[in-house]
Formats: structure tokens, sequence, C-alpha cells
């Protein structure tokens, strides 16, 4: 983000991080590391799906434009995927996802996905430290700096979910 | 990849004839070795129970320098001395592994004005030889092979403990390679890497040279015509005590002990003096050679 | 017949420092202390435990459990060579040899290291040369504290000292840095005040 | 089918219910404050908290809610979905209430157990609690799909787990698919010749069992085959089996080793190291792995045989066997088969000794494993019985290493389980067959189980040397005369806290349990899931020790950790009752998480189509829409996420009730 937008960071700021886990691999890691009594930075809320190939970017928008402040997905290891190919669906739209959010001027950092398998809850601990952590360094999410279109006019502010930009949606 | 070369302090005291032989070996087999101009003692594991960080920015210094010198080239730093060889490890090791290590000694280096970034490869001369010159350049340069000498390879702790980076830590083999490839014949024993009592043998005397008498014994029983070392202090302890070890256990255990450069250096015709090996206290019998 | 002592052995809590283990855990390679599980492995593949009075095993029972004086009292850390058989052969990857170190440095900072050993003099006696020259002479060192500790040896290794001169392995001159040895100082000094402004160490 | 709503029609009557999970929630989550945000949260009509909400009390606290304050959705703030979700559901669905009007927050394995602050724990908490309220809004009354069970189990693995499970659910009435990817059944305990602590013969209690499974007539015993792939889902699994070439007609063949007598390969250089007796004798091209192997028929090794090799062999063999069984025109055969339900048996792989190097296997000739050991005081093993060192003589002095490979970071960080007991049944054979002096190196002694310690006690009165310590090193150097010749263990006797230095003539390395080297090709095939150390992980560690997190597949044995022969046919049993219980049903109900496409929106672009793996979307090309079959429908979702019209949905995670939880989570983040 430009020096002018950047505003000093809050020493109390704590990131509120939305995080979509799979039903079969990441979630399930999720329950683990709960049941291992590894504790870790409080700020994800877990909401979980089926496959992380169900995971609509636009969900990931959504999250970001109703205040989080960092979007964690999370799926089965390719060739672990419970449904043959769901992620590899998925990573195909977090990368675009990615662009698109570098071109609303939004951190491409602030988004992350990991595969992480059922066995793995040390994982969850690790990737959602580090993940408080990167949103930490990055600030609060403030979309009103969002730089205008080069037409002048304001970025696409979407104000149903519905509505948002349709190539979020690309398979 | 360029080649820089840390003698430490033994290499220009006691253990002359390593540095001597290592010098001549490199030159006859084309790659020259450049001494690191300013150098200090590594630190040396002596002073590390002393003052830890101390000993580690000393060793630092040097990765600083030899990364000046080098610019951007990629550089081997060629420590022949096992205990520089990990004191200059370790030091480049704990700086990555421990922040607040790192930490106090990049700002003390600021404070030196040096700057070291993390790219000098530390490098023992078995591991140059081996994976770099290679055997079979060592095998050409043999005009004089070894001849079925029989060689008790003795590796020492510090050059494969605890980072094996070049070798097995439980069996190493570069040593028994390079004087294989040379007409030597290692002879099979487990001790290779059973430590020889370090400074104990300065310090707490019947400690070290026990350990000192068990390696040369069993040596002498392997049938070897020779030890082998890499290292200074291990030659020291090794060579310069048997008189006081025979009279401590009633047990003769002379044997020559050498550099293994020195072996190699002979194989490759190079004349003994050159090699230091008439700094030899037990001189090197050349009728099996 | 030799006559029977008694010697009280039991330990009391107030005896032992709670801290000690916390401490030493907290050093470079001490991370791993309480993971031991006194298996033995560092005792029995240290060839030193030969002398020791407590084998290693032993010391870290003892350091995790508070006997600090014990401990710091212990011949063990004096004879450790710093080989590292113990560090790569243990089970739990305890780095037994940093944690001597650590054990060492502890006992030299409460002075309370046996009077003839002669570790922490030639510590000083090293320290001290590389100060001067930026090198360290072996057996100049070593004569030295032999004067100090023990001064009988002199005369005792006078041959070999001989020996070494005849064969150019030791020099009257003092070898000397070819350069850099005010950088040296400089960084040495440096370390102390970097060091004194970290708030933990 | 009811397909979801759009929007809520009726009034909503909340009811959200915070578990204390006795300390488990409440030490941390302040359950009494989440209560009260609760009930003020937008619909909800009551909230409460209780100790434990899954015990019966708490139950009938929620269905009499449901029943007096006229409930119709409930949420229940407590612990994962994966355990308590079907508690609940069937609780509310006692008393009429739709199942899928239940939502679960997790407020015990995401919040109260994963963090320190108990003020940010209860904000989390909270949230999740708000999420739920805001998504059953649009939770529909979804009706469970029934989908009929194939009836025969596959069992994949012929040790004693596999053996086991097979007898059972044969006796059962159902027929079972065994298949072994050796020549024989019998896996590794065909190989031991004492089981402890009754000291019984393997092949006495095995044998039976592997001839009943050879008997049986709802058993196809398949040996020398392989799970080649997996389709389908629980109830009706899809596998297909290669059944490789053995160059035997078995149904001919009698086993009588003419075939072996005649070989060719008659020099020992030419044999190859006898895979059943761990490399301790040869074997020839055509041979059978032991006596009693099950089926009992010879195999033809192809890397071996000459007329296979180079197509030139004298082929006494085939002169031989009077039953003409030799074919060497067969090869590999494909089957496949419809099966409910699979048990996965594949146990475990042995740990290879040599890794350790301070030990000297395979540098030191006298330093054996444990499964050599088995094999060499076994009768039928390569010496007849005699526990000989390799040069003939008896060995004097034994010691016996505990723990090799297991307990240790650089190898397996896990404790094997059965080295200990397997460690000492070895100092008693030794004893018991040579009158060795013998020694056991202990780090610490397990002997919990039924007669265990009673079996410890034996061999200690046995007059065993115990010491406890790891042994750093088997070495050949000697220090004192009596130690030459002889190999030396070095440890800490850590009792006495002494280093010691004992001279032995035999050492025994009593090595771990390892997962098979192709866990990991198992566990992809059959997509179930590896814990770290690569053994196949249960669904629950506690209660659910032999499901998987695939529903329908089942584990048993070694291969979901190391254990030993009744920890196993425990396991067996299990796994066999639980597969029966799946396909004695008949059916089995599918989350009712399909997708549909809704016809109106669909601008039948056919993005999905390509997406769905299992080839449930087409497309209606009279009203230029998708179509999703709802049978095939595995409910990932991947289409719906795809859909550029949002025409296509899936129940129970619809975009709305997705939208309203991200809503939910943030209002009190």
């Amino acid at each position: 983000m430009p020096d002018d937008v950047s505003l000093p960071i809050a020493e109390d700021f704590q990131p509120r991080i939305i995080a979509f886990f799979c039903n079969w691999c990441t979630y399930t890691a999720s329950d683990l590391a709960g049941t291992s009594r590894m504790t870790y930075a409080p700020n994800t809320r877990v909401i979980r799906v089926m496959c992380s190939g169900r995971i609509d970017p636009q969900f990931v928008l959504a999250a970001l434009r109703k205040g989080a402040d960092g979007v964690l997905l999370g799926g089965c290891h390719p060739g672990d995927c419970h449904y043959q190919a769901g992620n590899y669906k998925c990573l195909r739209r977090f990368r675009l996802l990615k662009r698109l959010l570098t071109q609303l001027g939004i951190e491409e950092e602030r988004v992350r996905l990991e595969w992480i398998a059922a066995s793995e809850g040390d994982r969850v601990q690790k990737v959602t430290n580090e993940m408080v952590e990167q949103i930490r360094k990055l600030g609060p999410l403030r979309l009103e700096k969002i730089p205008t279109h080069p037409n002048g006019e304001a970025a696409p502010a979407p104000a149903e979910p519905m509505a948002t930009a349709t190539e979020g949606a690309v398979s | 990849m360029k080649y820089l070369y840390y003698p430490g302090c033994s290499l220009k005291g006691t253990s002359r004839g390593y540095e001597e032989s290592i010098l001549a070996i490199f030159e006859k087999l084309q790659l020259p070795l450049q001494e690191l101009e300013g150098w200090n003692c590594c630190g040396a594991t002596a002073y590390m129970a002393v003052d830890e960080i101390k000993a580690l920015a000393l060793a630092a210094r040097n990765l600083a320098l030899a990364e000046q010198v080098a610019g951007n080239e990629p550089v081997s730093l060629v420590a022949p001395c096992n205990s520089c060889y990990l004191v200059l490890s370790k030091a480049q090791r704990h700086m990555e592994e421990f922040e607040d290590i790192g930490d106090v000694i990049v700002k003390a280096m600021r404070e030196a004005g040096l700057r070291y970034e993390g790219h000098v490869h530390v490098r023992h001369p078995l591991d140059v030889l081996v994976n770099d010159v290679g055997l079979d350049a060592l095998r050409r340069a043999a005009s004089q092979p070894l001849n079925g000498l029989k060689v008790a390879c003795y590796y020492g702790c510090q050059v494969v403990r605890p980072y094996a980076t070049f070798d097995d830590q439980h069996n190493p083999q570069t040593m028994h390679e390079l004087l294989k490839a040379v007409g030597a014949e290692p002879v099979d024993w487990s001790l290779g890497t059973r430590c020889c009592g370090g400074s104990l043998t300065g310090t707490i005397e019947k400690a070290g040279l026990r350990l000192c008498y068990i390696l040369l014994r069993e040596a002498k029983v392997r049938g070897a015509d020779a030890v082998a070392t890499c290292c200074p202090l291990c030659q020291f302890n090794l060579e310069c005590y048997q008189g006081q070890i025979a009279s401590m256990f009633g047990d003769e255990v002379d044997i020559p002990v050498t550099y293994f450069s020195q072996l190699l250096g002979k194989a490759m015709g190079i004349d003994e003096r050159t090699l230091g090996l008439k700094r030899l206290f037990v001189p090197l019998t050349t009728a099996a050679v | 017949m030799s006559e029977l002592k008694i010697v009280r052995r039991i330990k009391y809590q107030q005896e032992l420092d709670l801290s000690f283990g916390k401490d030493v855990a907290a050093t470079p390679g001490g991370e791993d202390l309480y993971k031991c599980i006194q298996c033995g492995t560092c005792s029995s593949t240290c060839p030193v435990s030969v002398y020791m009075d407590q084998t290693p095993r032993r010391i870290i029972a003892m350091t995790r459990a508070g006997f600090k004086d014990d401990v710091l009292a212990s011949n063990t850390i004096w004879l450790c060579s710093s080989c590292y058989a113990c560090t790569v052969e243990c089970p739990k990857s305890l780095r037994i040899t940093d944690i001597m170190y650590a054990l060492k440095q502890k006992a030299i900072a409460e002075k309370v290291y046996p009077r003839n050993l002669p570790i922490p003099v030639l510590a000083k006696e090293f320290f001290s040369a590389v100060m001067k020259t930026g090198r360290s002479n072996e057996g100049r060192i070593v004569a030295r504290v032999w004067l100090k500790t023990n001064p009988l040896k002199i005369l005792s290794h006078a041959g070999l000292g001989l020996k070494l001169l005849r064969r150019g392995r030791m020099s009257i001159k003092t070898e000397r840095m070819t350069g850099g040895h005010d950088q040296m100082r400089r960084l040495l000094d440096a370390v102390e005040t970097a060091r004194a402004a970290q708030p933990t160490r | 089918m009811i397909m979801e709503k759009k929007s809520p029609q009726e009034e909503l009557r909340i009811g959200v219910y915070v578990c204390h999970c006795g300390a488990n929630i409440a030490s941390k989550v302040d359950v009494e404050s989440t209560r009260d945000f609760a009930a003020k949260l937008p619909h909800v009509t009551v909230a409460r908290d209780y100790k434990f909400a899954c015990s019966d009390p708490g139950q009938e606290l929620i269905q009499k809610d449901i029943k007096e304050l006229g409930l119709n959705r409930v949420v229940v703030a407590s612990c994962s979905p994966q355990l308590h979700e079907k508690t609940f559901r069937n609780a509310c669905a006692d008393v009429g209430l739709s199942p899928f009007y239940v939502q679960m927050a997790n407020i015990r394995e995401h919040v109260s157990w994963v963090t320190e602050d108990p003020e940010l724990a209860t904000r989390k908490a909270k949230s999740l609690v708000a999420a739920a309220v805001r998504r059953l809004a649009f939770a529909a009354p979804l009706e469970t799909k029934r989908v009929p069970v194939h009836p025969d189990v596959l069992i994949v693995g012929g040790g004693i787990a596999g053996i086991h499970a097979s007898l059972i659910l044969a006796n059962a009435g159902r027929k079972v698919f065994l298949v072994e990817r050796e020549p024989t059944i019998g896996g590794h305990m065909a190989q031991f010749d004492k089981t402890f602590p009754t000291m019984d013969c393997a092949a006495c209690i095995l044998t039976p069992k592997m001839s009943d499974v050879k008997n049986h007539p709802n058993i196809m015993m398949w040996t020398y085959s392989e799970v080649e792939e997996v389709a389908g889902f629980t109830g009706n699994f899809k596998v297909t089996v290669r059944r490789k070439a053995r160059y035997i007609k078995e149904e001919l063949c009698v086993g009588c080793n003419d075939c072996v007598e005649a070989c060719v390969l008659k020099k020992d250089r030419v044999q190859v190291p006898d895979e059943f007796n761990v490399g301790l004798s040869r074997r020839k091209a055509v041979y059978m792995p032991f006596p009693q192997s099950t089926p009992a028929c010879v195999v033809i090794d192809p890397e071996q045989c000459l007329q296979l090799m180079k197509g030139k062999c004298a082929q006494t063999c085939v002169e031989a066997c009077e039953r003409a069984a030799i074919d060497f025109d067969q090869s590999d055969e494909i089957v496949e088969i419809d099966v409910g339900a699979i048990i996965i048996a594949t146990g475990y792989k042995p740990f290879e000794a040599r890794r350790i190097a301070e030990y000297g296997y395979g540098k030191f000739a006298n330093v054996y494993t444990t499964l050599e050991i088995e094999r060499l005081v076994n009768a039928s093993g390569p010496t007849g019985g005699e526990l000989r060192l390799r040069d003939g003589t008896t060995p004097k002095v034994a010691g016996v290493i505990h723990c090799v490979g297991s307990r240790d970071r650089r190898y397996n960080p896990y404790c094997s389980n059965v080295c200990c007991m397997g460690a000492l049944k070895m100092a008693h054979l030794i004893k018991e067959r040579t009158g060795a002096e013998v020694f056991n190196f202990y780090v610490d002694m397990r002997t919990a189980f039924k007669g265990y310690e009673e079996f410890y006690d034996q061999i200690l009165s046995e007059g065993v040397q115990f010491v406890r310590g790891r042994v750093a090193e088997v070495t050949d150097w000697a220090m004192t005369d009596e130690e030459k010749g002889k190999l030396v263990i070095r440890v800490e006797d850590t009792l006495v806290g002494v280093a010691r230095r004992i001279p032995v003539d035999m050492v025994v390395l009593a090595i771990g349990l390892e997962p098979q080297a192709d866990a990991g090709e198992i566990q992809r095939k059959f997509n179930i899931s590896c814990s770290n150390e690569g053994f196949f992980l249960e669904r629950h560690p506690k209660l659910g020790p032999v499901s998987t997190f695939t529903d329908g597949i089942f584990l048993a044995g070694a291969c979901q950790g190391p254990k030993d022969i009744p920890e196993t046919v425990a396991q067996a049993g299990a796994a066999a009752a639980e597969a029966l219980c799946l396909v004695d049903k008949g059916f089995v109900e599918i989350e009712p998480n399909t997708a549909w496409i809704d016809e109106e929106v669909c601008s039948g672009c056919k993005t999905c189509i390509p997406l769905c793996p299992f080839k449930a979307i087409s497309r209606d090309e009279e009203k230029r829409i998708a179509v999703i079959n709802e049978a095939l429908c595995k409910g990932c979702g991947t289409c719906v996420a795809a859909c550029p019209s949002g025409a296509a949905q899936q129940n129970l995670f619809t975009d709305e009730q997705i939208y309203e939880e991200i809503e939910g989570v943030l209002s009190y983040a």
C-alpha cells in the first residue's frame, strides 16, 4: 500500500481472520489440534465446508468486505482430496483470486491457502500463528483506502455478496 | 568457486607439517589455496567454556573476512583443523538458530565495521579433495602409490560431530577413499571417530592419555603401519605422548602418526621435507611403502 | 579394616535450586533438557565417563531436579572433552555437549571449580593470548597454565618441549595476526556492549 | 427431496445450549456470559448453559424446550460436529424436529482447548454462537437418502488380523474377499516360533485358522494379489484387484514340492535369500514359502526363473510335476469386485536394523534381529531349530537390546509396543535353547497387559540379567583379555550409575515396528489418512479405533499402529463387527448435502459439467440447463463454487448459509 494510507498499527490490534476448512482434512486436523491441546492465536473463526472445492472466491471477498483482515483456506494435500480433485480446483481459483486482490489494492498476503492433512494438528497451530503474525504486520484491512479506478470511479464496493465481481467465480 | 585457506593457530605452530603437506598437495592438484588475510584464532573449544558468544564472534569475524574477499563469488573456507572447522561451522549455525546470539554478534560486528551475510561455505580438506578434486584426479596424481601401507584412518570427533555435513557420522569414509586411491590399505577398526582426549591431555592428563592409549593400542592390534589423522590436536596427542603413555600403561605404543595429507603427498612423489614428514617424532617407516 | 563412615545423603527441598534446570534449559542447546528419558546412552558412549564421578545422564537428572551445588562441584563437566558423541547419539536429541559448556560457564561464573583444575586457567590464558596476538600459541599457553597450577609438570614435560622446538613445531617467536588486530579487539568489546543491551542474556 | 428455501418463512424460535463439558469448556470460556450473549441474539427464544449437553438429561432438556417452548431451531455450542452432531440431531428428531434444524458451534476443539486467554476464548465462542444462530435461518428440513449396501466385504492383508476378520465375517454368512500380496497368508505371525506370554507355538495356533480360511465356502482367498484401484463410496465400493501370475495352476498344485526339487538352480550362489527365513537360507526360482503355506501351492519367481527370464531352461520342473500344474504362459489377471465394506489389515514392516550403525547389524556376523532368532529357534527354520552362531558354535553369553529404532527421534519417536515382551521372549528362548547367560538391556520395561508382568517375573526368576540402560554401541575392540574376539556392549547401568562394557557372543536387536513401505500408496488408494509416523489414522483415538474418516473402510492390526497379537486379534474382531454392522443393515444413510440446480437461474453455460468428479451433472438439452443426478452427487460443492450465475446450490451449505456464517462470526469477532 502507498505510504500515505498506512496508519500506525495499534498495539492491541487483534486481527480478524476467517478460515474455510474442508471437512475431511483440515477441519479434522483442527479438531486434532484441539484434542492435543495445542494452543494457538485466538483470531481465526473456522467455517466448515465439505471440500475446499466448495470455497467460492466470493466468500473470501465477502469476508474481507464484512470486516475480516485476512482469510485462510485449508484443504487436503494434493492427491488426498476426498472428492478426488476439489483441492486442485480450489488452488486454481485461489491463484486468480490473489491476482484480483492485488488489483483491488489488497495485499495478497491477506489470503493464504494451505494443505493440511487430518493428522497435522501441529500445522494448524503453526499456520494459524503465522497467519495472525502476518496480518498483524499488515495491519487492519482498510477497504475505504482502496485506490480509485483508472477512470476515476471508486472501485466497485459490492453491496451484496451475490453481486460481487463475477470474475471471482472461475473454476 | 573460490577457495580460501584458514590455517588456524595450530597449523602455524605444533602442526606445521599439516600446513606444509596440505599446501603442497593442493598446489600439486592445481587448486592452490590462498590464505585468508588477517585471520584470527577461531575461538577454539577451550574458550567456549568461558564465553561462548565471544568465541563465536571471533569465528564470525573470519567468516566475514572471507565473504569480503570473495565479493559475490561463492567461497569455500578450507579449515584443515577439526576444531576450527567445527567452531566456524557452529558460529554460522548458531547465528542462524539462536536469534539472541545472532543479534549480539551482528551488532558487535557492525561496530567493528564487519558484515556477514552467511554465504561462506566452511569446508574440510577431506571434503574438498573427495567432492571437488575427485578420487580420479588423486589416482592420476599418485606417481608413487603407497603399495599397501596399512593405515588406521583416524577422523577424530569434530569433523563429523555434531555436524555430519560431508561424511557419514558413524562410519566416515572420505579419508579411507582418499588413501585407498593412492594405494594405501585402510585397516578395519572401529575407533575412527572415538575421541583422542582433546585438550584433556594437557589438563587432566590421566584421562586424556587413557583415550590416546586405547586408540594407539587398537591401531597396533589391527596391524596398522601408521595412523593417519586430519586434526592437529589429534595428531599431537597421539604422537607426542607416546612415551608417557608407555610408562603410564606399561605398554609400548610406538607407531607413526601422520597427517593424511602427508601420506597423499608422499604418494604424489613430493619430498619428505616439503611435506613436513621430517617433523614427526616417530618416523614413517617406508619399508612398506 | 577401614572405619565405618556415615554421611547424610538425603536432600531436603530447600537445599535445591529449583530454577537451575530452567536456567540451563534457557541456554543455547539446552532447550531439550526436559525431554531426557534417562536412558544412559550419553554415559555409555562417553569415552571419558570412565573417570566421571557422576555420569552425564545423572548430571542431566540432577540439573533438572535442581541439584545445582552437586552438579557444579562434579568433575564430570570438566572431563567433558567436547567430542559430541553423546549429542549425536542421544535418542531424544539433547545437545549434551552444549549443556556441559553451559554448566562449565556457570561454574566459572560462580567460581566453584576445583582449585587444581587447569581448565579455567587455560581458558583465561587462552583469552589473554588471543587478545594480545589474535592467535593462540599452544606451547606457550600450556606452559603458563602449568606454571600456575602445577609447576612440576613443566619439568616433566621439558623434554617434549625441546623435541618440539628441535622439529620446528614450537617457536620462541610469537605468531601474530597479519592485520585487523584492532578490529578484532573492537569486535570483542562490542560483544560486551551488545550483550549488556540485551534484556534476557 | 425438499429444496432449501431462499429465506425463512415461519417465525424463528431458536434455542441455544452452551455446554460446559465439565470443565473442558467452562474452565476457559465464560459459559454464563456466552449464554447471556446468545439470549440477546435475534430470534433466540431461550439460551441455557448445561454441564454436559450430550448426557441424557442434557438431551432431555433440549427436547423439553422444543416441546414446551415451541422451538423450531437448535444451536448446541459444545464439541466438534464430528463428535456429537449425530447425538443432537437424533435427540431433536425424536421429538419431531427436523435433524437438519440443529447447528453445532465447536467451542471445545476450536476454542477452549486451543486458546490461552479466557477473555479471548469467550469472545471467540460468542462469535461462533452468533454465526450458528444466523446460519440456522436458512436451514431446511432435508431428508436423508438411503442407498442399498453391497453385502460382500473386502479384506486387504492376510496376516493374523485379516485372517481373524475374514473368519468372523464368513462365519456370519458374509462373502469375504481376502486379498494378500504374498504367495501365502499368515503374515509375520507365521514366522514366529513362540508367542508371548504363554509361549504357545505360533504355528500351532495359526495354521488351523489358515486352513479354515482356505476351506471356508464364504471366503475367496486371493494370495499373490494386490488391490489396484478403489472407486465408489461406503456400501458400494468397486475394487480392482491384480492377481499376479504365479505360473502355477493353483487348482492343480498340491504342494508336493517335486518341482522345487527339480529346479535347476541348485547352487547357493544362484539362489536368492529366502524371504520367509529373512535371508538366513536360500530358495530356488520355484518355491513354497514354508511347509504350511496356504494355499499349499508353489510359486515361480519370474526374476529368478531361467525359462521366464531368458526363455531357455531344461524345464525339469515341468517334467517333475505329475499334475501338469506349471504354466509359463500365465499372465496377471485383473478382477473387478463389488463390496460394501473394506477392512484394511496390511500390517507393518520390521525396522531396518542397518540404519543404526552403532549396533553393527550387517557388519558383525553375530548381531541378529529378533525376527532372525524366531526363525533360528523354529524347528522348520534354516537350522532346524538349533540356535547357533554363524560359525556353528553355541553362544555362551547373549545380549538382547530393547528399543531398537523406537523411542528415538532419529528413527521412530514412538514406542513400538511389542518389543519389550518380544525381547523377554528372546531371553527365555535363548536361555532355554543354549543355556547361555543372557543380558537384557532396556530403557523402560513395558509389560502392561494381562499376564505380561507375570511373564516378566518368570524371566527374572529364570536368571536373566537386566540392565537398565540404552546400549550406546556394539563394538569389536577389546579393553581386557576377556573381551578379545567378542562383541562388546557399551551401556550405562543406570540403576547403578556406572558405565559398563559387557562382552557377549551374540547380540539380538529387538527391532521396532514401522508402517509398511508403501503405506502412503495404500492411504491414497483407499482415501484414508495417515498419522504423522505413517500408520493409518483411526477416526477417533478412543471411540473410533477401527474406523477411518472414510465411511465403510475399517482398520485392523498393526497397520494402524504397533500392536501385538492379542490386541491385533481384538481389533480385527472389532473391525469385522463394524463391517458386519454396515453390510447387515442393508442400507446407508447419506448426508443430504447434495447439490441442485435452480432451473430459473441456470443459464446453461456448462461451466459445472466438466468439474464434477463423479459425472453427476449433465445438460438437459431441451430446457438448456444443467441437471444434477442426485444419486451420483457426493456433495463436494465444487460445481456450486464455480457456477457464475449462482444457480447451483448445495444443501446444508448454501451460499446464504455460508454468507450468514461469515457475517455471524464477524458481527462479534
